[in-house]
Parts: structure tokens; C-alpha cells; sequence
């Protein structure tokens, strides 16, 4: 069974998804549990453009982004263990600096 | 230190007469205000509105530190210099401009490039500071020196349309390590001026950070302790994020803090906080 | 009229730089932009951050209306004025300010009470107008005349700690009357001066004005056409609501408008828009 | 059986309300069923504090109140007819004219 979920950029990570903010996503069906770990490889060889060390380091994401499940902090919820539900929305910000 | 104030004068009773009446606010949230010294940390983009309207709202003391000058660039969103102002220190323009509209304000220019030397030192004179600078080293610098110092820090950000706001250090929340205990690759790092910025975004976000600042100054609550603001200028969404709380292993806010005393920041970072020419980024 | 530009200075290649480089602004949007008026009518709390933003990005024409003279009440949340301009019209102490930030805009005062016998008169020469005014009487008039001119109108409005924001008669978009058919009853109402607000508010809600003019001049989407943000500054939160599409039976913008002319709006509204001394009002 | 539901005032409307902005209502188990018209009269009879003239008007809000549904126009959902649902959230406004 396909697990429909919404994944989002922003902050500047949405350029490296040709400047595409927000995608709808269907994971497609698989004998282990969704996960963000899995997912960022998921991600990583289905989405992602270009210069993929500018989203990901080692396994997870590169340091200054943040990670939200549902408008949470993804710390709150087990990081890279979190197990994906239907119609979640994760999103990935890239962190600003500038003024 | 700001002299403690009991009573407001006549002339304040006129001028601050429109949020007076405020219950929030009244004369003993104005009398905070008066008794409350803020550190704007960066006039530009997000410091020229923040400084502003602490400034109208009669905060007691307003230090502003800035090392650059005002240059043509700036003013599609610094809106307190002009164009007469060009070539002088952004810190003297911006407090210059504060004291203009309210003379009841302490108004003080710090034309220092803020580091591990001075920091500590300045942020002792105040009560909250603002992060409205433009680079992550300052950022690593000024929250060290915020926890170290327990002064909150209202963190704002702006680029190209898009703008983050929170309040790192205050009450159960986390501080800047807590949610980034490693600093980005420096060649993912982008500045206003490589990225480019939409002028009105640090507008919005650095109105933002004063009415963070009055709030806590006023003893109400402030509505970003561990939870974060995304701005989208574009789509005009706001979205307040709920962060991580304090982190007990964080190495500066942490049950057993490593870092004690500020660090070299730049070599932490890998960066300058000067360092403009950088053209390898694109993030 | 503003005068055609078909191309950028080498100065103003430089000062717009950090907006330049913006894709969704680029050359074609910073000509748009010097190619566009703005009428913002009222220099006060929403006015004077919406001015200054225009004028920082780079606006051709920017006109401010507004009949009244500098105030020290004024200024705990009108930030372009200042206390030596007190006694200066305000619509000129705005103009002056934000020439001096960009004396590539044209910066135009309207000293006048704004009126049926002048509205359609001033407004022709404007592409966009702002409602950043502060009573009911100006906002059906400068409603009507909008939608009589065919002008999008980018309304803000704050009081205490809240403040609200919308796109009147665009595209499919409402107008102010098909939301608000009739006028509330005068004891209903209140101004600033009646119920205080914090200066920071319109401040926020000024310059979100001014980021919808940019995105309408330079041809981007409107993020509040049919739909309004609520902001409440206490409570940190930003709500977007969806609003009715523009009704076929409104009196002004519908299918058989009755209103094909101005009308006195002192008399519809029960109230005059300079009725500052009203003391019922507690809403 | 009870409808519970969400009220809020905003925009000054909850100075008529003990400046409470936000109520969590049980609405009583009723024969007919609960519309915004006589969600009004409920209001008005359990809620409101004082000068029901500043928030209703006949049978309906005063003019310058808007009725959002779950954050969205009251006219887009029937105005007065509408049928509440269990956990709708429905917000009174009083617009704004400051500056
Ligand atoms: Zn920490
Ligand atoms: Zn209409």
C-alpha cells in the first residue's frame, strides 16, 4: 500500500528541487516502515537535483536544516526513527542567516 | 545602567497617551519599557525597523552595533539611513535617526565589529538583544554571549522572500545549539547579498523582533519562546513551528555547559563574519 | 502621468542590486515597479511603514493624502515623522522622508481631506492605491472610488494589538461593501485614539501592504485577493481566512451597480472622518 | 447529545465577552438542529456580557461583524442556515478602521 505524504522546502533547500516548494508524494509500497532515515533516501535518489551534499550528510540531513513533521520540530518526534503516517507533512527549512 | 525611573513625565503621558490606555501595556508596562536597555545587533535590513519601533515605544535604552558603513545598496531596506547618510556608520545613522523621533530615548552607536573580545562586555549594559546580523558566526557568537549572559535573545532572519523569527534562551526554550549544534557548511551559508533579499521581508520580520522585545520588556508573554515563525512572503503564509525544548546536553545551555567562555567564532564556522566575496553558495 | 522607462541607470543597477537578483523580480519586475504609482492614503501608523518600503524598492510615484499635521501622540507608531516635524503636514514630512531615502521615486503630498469632490480626481493619477487611513467614512469612499477607477485597493487596518489586511475589488475579489453591505452603527466604532494601539502593529500590518503593492505592480500574485489576514500581536499568530467572491447583487461592484458616483459618506456612515472626539465607542 | 464547539472573538468583539477570546461551548442536546441563527440567540442569552446592541442586531450579527466557519466567510456556508458541526470553530470579528 502507498503511503501518501506532502514534503516541503523551503528557506533556500527548495532550490536544489528545482525551486519547487511543495511536492505530493505517494512512498511507494515496502516490507519495512517508512522512516525519515528512509526517506531522506528515498528523497535523495528520487527528488533531488542537484549537489545532494548540499541536502544531506551521511545519513541524515546536513547541518542547518531543520526537519519538521506536522509543524513539529522532528527532535520531538524520534528523528531519523520516526515512523511516517498517511498525509504527513514534512518539512525540510534551510536555516537563514541573512538581514 | 539606565537610571531607574518611578513616574512618567507629563510630556511621555501625551507622546505614549495611544498605548497607555492599552491594559496590556499601561503606565507600569510603559515604566518597563523606560527601565528596559535593548541591544540591536546589526542596523540593517532587520535592525532599521526593530530599532524604530523600540525607539517610538520608549524603551529606555537602544545600543545599536554595526562595523559597516551606510552604502546605496543598503537603502532598498534600510530604511532609517539615507541617501545623505551615505559613507557613515550605519550604528551613529540608526541612532541618530532613533533620537529624532523620540529624544526620551537613550540612543548609543557601537561602531565595533562584535566578537569574542567584546561582547560579553557590551551585552552586560542590556537587558534583551536583538539578533538582526547578517552571518553565522555572529549568530554562534551572540547566542553564546546571550546564554552566558541570560539575556533572551529575539533572533530574526531575512532572505530573498522568506523570513524566520524566535526567541532563543528565554524561559524552557532552546537556545541557537540546542537546534543547530553544528554549524552549516560554509559553502550552503547564503547572505542577503549573494541570495538577494526583498527589502520589506526584514521590514516585517524586524517589526517582529520589537514587538517580541516590548512584550518581554512589558512582562507579557512572549509568543516565540521554542516555537519558531516561517514567513513567506511570497505566499503570504505565516507558520509558527513548535520547537525542541532546552537541550540538556547542549554544550553551552546544557546540564553541563563545555563552553564557558566565548570561542573563536569564525574558525568555528569556517567563515568571517566580513566575508562578503563568498561565491561558491547557493542554498 | 508617470514618464515610460524602458530601462535601468547604472545607479539604480546599484542600488537595487539585492532585489535585482531576486528571479521572481529581475530587470522586468524593477521597471514594472518605476513604471507604477502608488496613492497611500493616510501618512500615519499603516502609511509611513508602507511609504518608506515603496520607496525603498523603488516605486516611480508614490502620493501620500492626508490632512492632518504632525502630533507628539503621533509618534509612538508614525515613524517618518519626527519631533521636529511637529506642526508639518504629515503628507509632507512622509514625502520628505522617503525622498531622502530614494530620490529616484517621485514622491508627491496631498494636503487635503480626502472627499467625494476630490477622490476620483486624485486616484486617476495612481495605479494602486492603499487604504492605510483610520476611520469608516474614508473607507467606503476610498472603496467606492476604487472600484469606480478600477484601481486594486490594499487595505490595512490595526487597533490595540491586532490587525487586519485584504485586496478590495480585484480580480474575482470582493469589495469592501460586499463584505460589509452596511456601515456599523458610529457607537460601535473605534479609533486608535479611542482604544490605543501599539505602535509596532500597523507597523506590521503597514508594511505587509506594501509587500502586496509590490507583488501586484510587478506582476506577481496577490496573496490576499478574497482572502484576509488576521493578526493578533498578542497571541503571535497570523490567520488567513477565505473570504466571499466579489456578489453579483453589490451596490458598487455587482452586476447592476446603483453606486455610479460618489456619494457623502459622512452622512452613510452617521460619522465624520475628523469626529476624533466621539467618546461612546467602546468596540 | 451535546455539540461541542469552538467561539472566538476578535477585533474588540471580545470586550463584550469578559475580553475572553476564545470559549469552548457544549451546545445543549436540542430538537432542532443548531444553526448560526440560533447559535446567536444561545450567545446572547449564555455568553454575552453586556450591550447586546454592539454585537447582534435583529436576528443576526450587528453590520461590521464577519462570521468565519472554520476560517472561512459565513456567506460561503450559508450564513444564518448553516448547520454546525461537532468541532466546528466558529469566529465573530469586529473589523477594524485604526490606522
Ligand atoms: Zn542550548
Ligand atoms: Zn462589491
Amino acid at each position: 500500500m502507498k503511503t501518501p505524504i506532502t514534503l516541503e522546502f523551503s528557506g533556500g533547500a527548495e532550490l536544489l528541487f528545482d525551486k519547487v516548494k511543495k511536492h505530493n508524494v505517494e512512498l511507494p509500497a515496502s516490507e519495512k516502515k517508512w522512516t525519515i532515515g528512509n526517506l531522506l533516501l528515498y528523497i535523495k535518489d528520487n527528488l533531488l537535483k542537484e549537489r545532494p551534499e548540499l541536502f544531506m550528510q551521511g545519513e541524515t540531513v546536513r547541518p542547518g536544516i531543520l526537519v519538521l513533521v506536522n509543524d513539529a520540530d522532528w527532535e520531538l518526534m524520534g528523528e531519523l526513527d520516526y515512523e511516517i503516517q498517511p498525509n504527513d507533512r514534512i518539512v525540510f527549512i534551510s536555516t537563514l542567516h541573512g538581514g | 545602567k539606565l537610571e531607574p525611573r518611578s513616574s512618567l513625565s507629563n510630556a511621555e503621558i501625551g507622546r505614549y497617551s495611544r498605548q497607555l490606555i492599552l491594559p496590556e501595556i499601561g503606565v507600569q508596562g510603559q515604566l518597563k519599557l523606560a527601565n528596559t536597555s535593548v541591544l540591536v545587533v546589526g542596523a540593517g535590513g532587520l535592525g532599521c525597523p526593530a530599532g524604530i519601533y523600540l525607539a517610538a515605544a520608549g524603551v529606555g535604552r537602544i545600543g545599536f552595533i554595526d562595523y559597516d558603513a551606510v552604502e546605496l545598496s543598503n537603502l532598498h531596506r534600510q530604511i532609517l539611513h539615507s541617501e545623505g547618510k551615505v559613507g557613515v556608520a550605519k550604528s551613529s545613522s540608526a541612532a541618530s535617526a532613533c533620537s529624532q523621533l523620540n529624544s526620551h530615548v537613550q540612543c548609543v552607536p557601537h561602531h565595533v565589529q562584535l566578537d569574542s573580545s567584546n561582547a560579553l562586555q557590551i551585552i552586560k549594559n542590556y537587558d534583551i538583544v536583538l539578533d538582526a546580523s547578517d552571518n553565522v558566526a555572529t549568530r554562534y557568537l551572540l547566542n553564546d554571549a546571550c546564554i552566558l549572559s541570560q539575556k533572551p535573545l529575539v533572533s530574526g532572519s531575512a532572505l530573498r522572500f522568506e523570513g524566520q523569527l524566535t526567541v532563543y534562551g528565554y524561559k524552557d526554550g532552546p537556545c541557537y545549539r540546542c537546534l543547530y549544534p553544528k554549524p552549516p557548511p560554509p559553502e550552503t551559508v547564503t547572505n542577503c547579498s549573494d541570495g538577494g533579499v526583498l527589502g520589506v521581508i526584514p521590514g516585517i520580520i524586524g517589526s517582529m523582533q520589537a514587538l517580541e522585545a516590548i512584550k518581554i520588556a512589558c512582562g507579557m508573554e512572549s509568543s516565540f519562546c521554542q516555537k519558531m515563525l516561517l514567513f513567506d512572503g511570497q505566499e503570504g503564509t505565516f507558520r509558527t513551528i513548535k520547537l525542541r525544548p532546552k537541550q540538556p546536553n547542549c554544550i553551552v545551555c546544557g546540564q553541563r555547559p563545555e563552553i564557558t567562555e566565548l570561542i573563536d567564532y569564525q574558525q568555528f564556522c569556517g567563515s568571517r563574519p566580513d566575508d562578503k566575496e563568498k561565491s561558491l553558495s547557493v542554498l
